[in-house]
């Protein structure tokens, strides 16, 4: 089939707008944490632009989309082995989809990196990387868009279940072998840089547009519908959050309205090509307040999620992808429509992948730490991973 | 010999060098620090975590002169430091240490010549 | 009719485009407060987003672009009703409109922002950008682009008069209850992070290629016309600036470079579509000089619009609207081709939207200041309000 | 011949990125130098888009593409005389084309600026920016684009020879005249601000999207090839300049990870359509080895490039320019299709380009040193040239 | 009067602040600095060049306090600063200045009515 | 004991550092500063408001020391931080500052064991 021109020409730009949110994610996080460990998060996001970049091209890609069984593709594309200019995956060329879905596979375990900040030594996590894309997101893919056994089922249209539910779970689970940061609890840990994040804020809604819009693979009419709706709910989500914070705390903190956009993005992901406006605006509005509450909440719990991968990604991935459930005309419909089956099906999407994915982290986590070792000495920790992973420092006289 | 230390508002920083300059008082270094006091700060927030802070920009100043030198820079910096006339909460202290030696590092000059 | 989708991903990216220009805003005035208000200053910019996308979709576009009478639209597509993901403006879904004119609705009070920076109330400013996108925007949006009075008699390609006219007067106008910063004039006000204003204007060129091209919005020669002059205009406003410093002040500046650039952006954005890339290099010039000249008045006039966006954007954007009725060759005739009338039509839509802007910026301005008041306490002001508004500081250790 | 508006807007998004690239060169090199030149390096980027883009269509177009003979074009382009928005060139409207190759104008003399940082004069600077423009760049561009010399020899899908070559070898030749930062290998001068030069690396990229798949001219499958080759080298090369950094050294620093991926990107330039993702893989583990150990070896030659031009763009476009007479396979053939000839082809494009810039270089350099001076005194170097140069601090209270 | 100056743990700053207001100190200035001591950093690299450096992010407190406030003073920082119970290396040091005068410079007051 | 501060240029630190080893003195703090001296700095000019500043970014090194190290200290100061063999203006100034006492938070160490 020849290529549509113009689908090329957004499926191209959509992933350089995903590859985008990389260096995003890299200020959101690298703000947050303190001064002594900005480039070790900075790095945590960049790297994996590194690894998982060439571990797609090489096996990723061929797992997640190559012809295989119900759970995992084939190694039919390893290499990109049997694809050349002239190939073809729907309306564009087959090089423009590798890479526009090389770009999922990059961020979805840069997000995970949120939650480690501060204690994971580097080889770690850069073994962790690496055996958790080809572990968890090269499966999962294929379950979902790649003709595994929830293609079809589940709705997911640019990434709830397989990017935001993934990461934010597995950010939960290998916690089990990081544990806390020194001082923890105690001693306050406050975000070195505020405007960092705003940065990574901005650049992230900006690349979202790739992630979501690009997902329709085509410069269509359900293009432009995931384009208003990842306009909408991250903004409506912003409030949300920005309210009950203001509510509760007496104050509207700057920090917590870009952390709300963000909730609005991951929630709106599964739903973004499925839905009208007027539900991501529904969607926005409850992804806002319920990701605040389970942020508010980890404090009560105790656990050190230290940038709030879970409550943020686990949380409103969840969230969407069972209003996602509720919401769904466009194309498939959903509890309003009267379908109580296809929120039973998202459901089921949910805890499957959920349940797989703490039972891998946990699983390679344990090996790591059995073998390299996961966390950093303490004497590491305080001194901060920049200078004892990285032998260099963010800010210089 | 003294070695003054001027806790004062970012704002001022021009003008205190300024009536400075006046008496002749024309070296000094400048760092920013954050200070508590009897001006208050605020609540802050981090990500839903309520902590209680009152941490404010100031500016520091750091004059090492001679004793003759020292009233008309307390008091230079008194009149460029103060908002208004009377003077307001926050605008900040003078502390006066005492200053065993200075060295001048390009040319050796040591003791109150190489102020 | 069917949609067009080379048009649709370029209208698309360039809404994506558009709103990114929100996170330059934010850096571009961030940079040029002090440490203590740089959150509070970049919140000025994001918050708009989630307020106005989300009035937008519920009432604003309705207002501007619905049927209604020479004044104001009607309310027929409030909560975007009777549109779905198949409707169509001109080639592209109008969700893709709907999308792409909102990003134009949020930039256009957050431009507003620099001139308040350091002493309007949170809550306040909230209020403001509410009622002002309502009450100022969405009519003037609706006479000159919406089938309002001004359709098709002044010429204002991507927003001269619509976004850069309205919000650089309204910026003045709302300083009568503002008044300055405490120690203006007096101390010196510097910026804390110059390097932040910069990366601002790199995202808010790039983005307003958007802004400009996508105007056209098709893919199409006109959009290639005004993309070169958004190349080349500000090229030379970066430069007459920065030559007026240098023989003023001896000293050719980063941050005058910098607003420079933006001046030329300001000025070539209601004529982009319609004049050949010399009358852009041209119209450059002149805006890099006119609004140096203007912000150096400021000095002399004592009014504290702090980050000079009457200077900039009202000074700019006039220019820009008289100019484009001198050089208009293309799809339309000014002075150059003869036509003076079209000169007197580019005044005329200047002082109605000028006079119409001060009224009612000072309308709500006075409501507000009985109500809520605009103006934090001085000693809120001393602090900063980073940590009175919001409770939170940029920076920590 | 009408437009094809696909490719329309796919060319007019490339040029957006290609000059976003310059905010991330400014941030590249603004964080690697030291607080008091900041400023003073970030606008050796910008005032490039300033001076360059004036200069390109008054004119540097007419110079580099309209007919002339094989050394230089001619003049019957200056002042974009007749090209009108009508005009086409390919499938897209003229002035589109004018735009993308007037971004690749601006980027190439700004390369240079990392060599020079910290002691060059800013009117001087410009000086050589402006002849340089002229004298090299124009004249390159059309030996190997416009109809020159080397047009249908040498194969350079996006400069590798015509941008990077030209800026890396210049960067050396024009210290001979500035010399050495006082204090160059016995203080230790570090980057003051790690995390601005991981932004700009980021935003480098990005726009590196539209820099090679861009310079398809058409959103098709060498489009698509040039994109996924642009996103597979980089990442290889970050991770073999790590590798052989954390070899060497024993840190994996995120300085070298970033200046890896740069010197992939600089590789797969020339080579970007002409070759599959997996040899670009090749050239990326080839290009973050070589140009790690060029840089080592600046250390001990004792010249202060300081910014590594020379080591990354010279020896990086050198490489890439080679390894695509190797590599060439799609719509060309190079050694591994045993065509040896194609290599010997590119190795000419190679020491042509290189002579020429060096002579060009120094001839320029001889005559700005001899009248304006090139190098401050040591007395501004040592205070800074943001001061000294243009007035103004990066950081303020 | 005494010039204290302590050098903490970044993160110990709220506790040690904590600890100061118990005493009835709540004047203070801080500023973040880095720190040369016992505990040892690591090698650096930039583009391929080490460097042996071992500088490590501390806080900096300055309180100028009347001589009856020092004990309480130094007592409430290192309750405040240490790691843990036994103390860790890189916990810290408190320095005690001689101090000569205060002035407050909104009101003029000096001496010990100005701390 | 004394409390030794010294300014000197930012690219200086290192060779400072070196030549302190080389006597033994290990245990400092140092913090980014701006001084105003001899050394003039240049007007400013922000949106078209020209500024007389002369600002210019030096080092502050802070170093406590027992009587028989101050000495070799300054010595050390003074050799790692002369541009050049005759020193030029802007190298910068020790201070020498008189120290009651010393605290090591981990340890409890007072007086001069604990510096
Ligand atoms: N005893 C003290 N020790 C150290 N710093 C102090 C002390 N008292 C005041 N300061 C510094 O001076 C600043 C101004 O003091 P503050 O009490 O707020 O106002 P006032 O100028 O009215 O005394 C404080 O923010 C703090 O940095
Ligand atoms: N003699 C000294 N002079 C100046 N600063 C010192 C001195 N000794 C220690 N410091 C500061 O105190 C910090 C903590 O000291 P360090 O020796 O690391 O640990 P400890 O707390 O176990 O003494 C150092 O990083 C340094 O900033
Ligand atoms: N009397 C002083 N008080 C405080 N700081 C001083 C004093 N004299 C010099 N300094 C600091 O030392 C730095 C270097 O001094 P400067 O006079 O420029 O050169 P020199 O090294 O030739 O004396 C100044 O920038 C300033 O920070």
């Amino acid at each position: 089939m020849a290529i549509v021109f113009a689908d090329t020409a957004w499926v191209l730009i959509s992933s350089a707008l995903v590859l985008f949110m990389l260096p995003g994610l890299a200020l959101f996080y690298g703000g947050m944490v303190r001064r002594k460990n900005v480039l070790s998060s900075m790095m945590h996001s960049f790297v994996v632009m590194g690894i998982v970049a060439v571990l797609w091209v090489v096996v990723g890609y061929s797992l997640a989309f190559s012809e295989g069984n119900w759970f995992v593709g084939g190694l039919d594309h390893i290499f990109l082995w049997g694809i050349d200019y002239n190939s073809t995956t729907g309306t564009i060329p087959t090089y423009a989809f590798v890479a526009f879905q090389g770009m999922f596979a990059i961020i979805t375990p840069a997000l995970i990196s949120g939650a480690v900040v501060g204690r994971i030594k580097f080889k770690s996590y850069i073994a962790f990387i690496t055996l958790w894309s080809l572990i968890v997101y090269a499966p999962v893919c294929h379950w979902v868009w790649g003709g595994g056994f929830l293609t079809g089922e589940a709705l997911d249209f640019a990434g709830g279940t397989v990017v935001h539910i993934t990461s934010g779970i597995s950010a939960l689970a290998i916690l089990v072998f990081l544990g806390k940061r020194k001082g923890y609890g105690v001693d306050v840990i406050k975000p070195h840089n505020v405007t960092l994040t705003l940065i990574g804020t901005g650049l992230l809604w900006f690349g979202w547009f790739g992630f979501n819009a690009g997902s329709a693979l085509a410069a269509n009419e359900i293009a432009a519908l995931a384009f208003i709706t990842t306009f909408v709910a991250p903004a409506a989500a912003g409030l949300s959050w920005m309210t009950a914070e203001w509510w509760g705390t007496g104050r509207p903190t700057a920090l917590g309205f870009a952390t709300g956009i963000l909730a609005g993005l991951v929630a709106i992901t599964p739903a973004a090509g499925f839905v009208t406006p007027m539900a991501a605006l529904a969607i926005g509005v409850v992804a806002g307040v319920v990701c605040y509450n389970a942020v508010m909440l980890k404090g009560k719990l105790g656990y050190d999620d230290s940038l709030d991968v879970f409550g943020v990604h686990g949380v409103g991935g969840t969230a969407g992808a069972l209003l996602t459930g509720v919401f769904a005309t466009v194309g498939a419909a959903g509890l309003i429509s009267g379908n109580s089956h296809q929120f039973f099906l998202q459901f089921e999407g949910v805890v499957i992948t959920m349940v797989y994915a703490i039972v891998c982290t946990i699983g390679i986590g344990f090996v790591l730490d059995k073998t390299l070792g996961l966390k950093v000495s303490v004497s590491e920790e305080n001194i901060g991973l920049d200078q004892t992973q990285h032998g260099e420092k963010g800010y210089n006289f | 010999m003294k070695y003054v230390i001027a806790i004062i508002r970012p704002e001022r920083l021009d003008s205190v060098t300024r009536e400075l300059q006046k008496v002749e008082v024309s070296r000094l270094t400048v760092s920013p620090v954050s200070g508590y006091g009897a001006q208050k700060g605020y609540l802050e927030v981090y990500r839903a975590v309520e902590l209680e802070v009152n941490l404010l920009e100031k500016i520091k100043l750091e004059i090492a002169v001679n004793d003759d030198f020292l009233a008309p820079t307390i008091e230079a910096i008194q009149k460029g430091a103060k908002t208004n006339e009377k003077g307001e909460i926050g605008d900040g202290k003078i502390f006066v240490l005492p200053l065993d030696d200075v060295v001048r590092i390009s040319t050796s000059e040591t003791g109150s010549e190489a102020i």
